[in-house]
């Protein structure tokens, strides 16, 4: 049986019409993070590098014809998709507009030490992190994850800070006692 | 029956173990030991057991399954894997249904009124864990499946992009590694001998061309002061902008690597 | 010219076909680092969601059709473009990963029932399993397989768990109504 199905593979490699080829190489190309070349496709696929380049030439036919929102197109020396470049105003606009949920290692560490130190001035800050985080609490105010909580009455009166409603919102918190302490993950973290 | 009967049965189950499970440890102790670790836990082993003795869940054979049960404990624990509490405590509650079976029916009880059988909970409870159990290996299936799609390559927008999203408990765990951070930083206040930036700088080209790569928390950790750590911090950024070496991460919270390139 | 220019936009727009709008979605799930929704695509494109749908189940159609190395596939509410699962033994093969650290037992386990009875505390996930859990508790969350969802107001204020986005993602699941409903499985038990 296995006999058999050795055969099969070498028969169905052999077999390999432009069509298959074509969609390997697609999916190769897609993967790789940087323009991948003729050779390294016809390697992995033990194809000879000519047929491989017929299917890329092919490939770049298709997606030309069909009016994709793609192109498949030759750059350093390998193959590469990329989206056309017609379609760049849409593209970037959605590249700008992309959900800002997202947090930096040291925005993230400054909101950590706000949402349990709060409300919390920028010097206290600074001395729990240890770094200046002022380009932190800038980008933290920007989204709307903290807001400021009123002057604190010491020596400068400096600004205190504290977590908004938003960041309730974006971490699904009902309020503030609902925020986890220390304890609520003791058992796990043995 | 009384509690500390139930812990003298026990006992006297669990501690005359060796003499009856030499035999079998001998005989086929590799593969004994792969099946025991592979065990979810009591109910997974339970539900096992009642299936290698071809048993019908509804109708529980409660003494040879609890001494079966109680076997592999003394197995388990022959092979030094250690007994989870979850185990004895099922150990426990087999026994006591067990022994709850040997009860004759109280006479006078109302014939109408049908007594419930003191297996029924065990049997809600391994139906209700089997399915979860089904429903995992339906996970595992999906997952299997899953693993053979690939998402596209990096592309260059990506890089525009190098930020992370974050939960609570991301929230909480670096708030209990700045506070440990903080815990170390005041030990580390001792006077020493300064460092200037040129020696520094030099030290660390020593330490690249050692190695081709330099974890950058092992090259801190070589600091005890704060001065020391800060000329430490400015030579790396030095080097790494004005020579053609690279800052590595392979993953978020990952240790940062120093490469030449 | 301004206002020329103005009227030239808002004329394309008027009259953008399904096949343009297919090429847009597709060159924005393209650049997406992860699913994106219908919805956002429509507020990008300035195009109601029915249509952007209409557009989205048209390209994966199309890319079914050509049998493309990839697909167009919905996945944790959004779309996503992906190579076909036949090509993974060549893609693997080119990327020399192997198939990822898969879950423990004991993990898929606590998985399946935080996943079913969501949201859920540790003591009802021992309730069912019979096993702590807490290992396994830690590794989801630090895969982020699974995410807090507050305490319940019972006594002790336990923490309750709920699956994440994420896990939409590692499963392939449209959305947890995708997941076969937990009674399937009674069948299977008796």
């Amino acid at each position: 049986m296995s006999e058999e199905a050795t055969e099969t593979a070498v028969e169905t490699k052999q077999a390999r019409g432009t069509g298959e080829l074509m969609a390997l190489a697609e999916a190769l190309i897609f993967v790789a993070d940087e323009p991948i070349t003729a050779r390294t496709i016809a390697d992995v696929l033990e194809e000879d590098k000519a047929s491989v380049e017929a299917a890329l030439q092919a490939l770049r036919e298709e997606y030309d014809n069909r009016e994709s929102g793609l192109q498949v197109r030759e750059v350093a020396g390998g193959w590469q998709i990329a989206t056309r470049t017609e379609l760049h105003e849409y593209v970037r606009q959605f590249l700008k507009t992309r959900p800002s949920a997202k947090l930096s290692i040291a925005a993230l560490e400054t909101l950590a030490v706000i949402a349990y130190k709060q409300p919390v001035t920028v010097p206290e800050i600074l001395e729990i992190r240890g770094v200046q985080s002022a380009s932190a609490i800038k980008t933290l105010l920007e989204k709307r994850l903290i807001v400021t909580k009123g002057h604190k009455e010491t020596v400068g009166r400096p600004m205190q800070y504290g977590t908004s409603k938003e960041f309730l919102i974006h971490f699904g918190l009902k309020d503030l006692s609902d925020l986890p302490s220390v304890e609520d993950f003791e058992d796990l973290v043995q | 029956m009384p509690l500390s009967l139930m812990q003298e049965e026990q006992e006297q189950y669990t501690f005359d173990f060796l003499t009856e499970t030499a035999e079998i440890v001998a005989e086929s102790r590799d593969e004994l030991s792969i099946r025991i670790g592979e065990f979810a836990g009591p109910l997974d082993l339970l539900l096992y057991l009642i299936r290698q003795e071809q048993a019908n869940i509804f109708d529980i054979p409660i003494a040879r399954i609890t001494d079966e049960y109680l076997r592999y404990i003394r197995l388990m624990k022959s092979l030094d894997i250690a007994v989870a509490a979850d185990f004895l405590v099922m150990a426990a509650q087999l026994i006591e249904v067990k022994s709850k079976m040997l009860l004759p029916r109280d006479p006078f009880a109302d014939p109408e009124e049908v007594a419930e059988d003191p297996r029924q909970e065990l049997v809600d409870r391994l139906l209700e864990y089997e399915k979860y159990k089904s429903a995992a290996q339906m996970l595992y299936e999906k997952a299997t499946i899953e693993q053979a799609v690939f998402p596209r390559g990096k592309i260059e927008s990506d890089d525009n992009n190098a930020e992370i999203s974050a939960t609570v408990f991301d929230l909480i765990t670096i708030f209990q590694k700045i506070v440990e951070r903080q815990k170390e930083k005041i030990t580390m206040e001792i006077e020493r001998d300064e460092v200037s930036l040129a020696d520094m700088i030099k030290r660390l080209h020593a330490r690249i061309l050692e190695h081709a790569e330099l974890s950058l928390a092992s090259f801190f950790e070589e600091f005890d002061t704060r001065r020391e750590l800060v000329t430490a911090f400015i030579a790396v950024l030095e080097v790494v902008r004005t020579e053609s070496v690279k800052l590595v991460q392979k993953k978020t919270f990952d240790d940062i690597i120093l490469k030449r390139v």
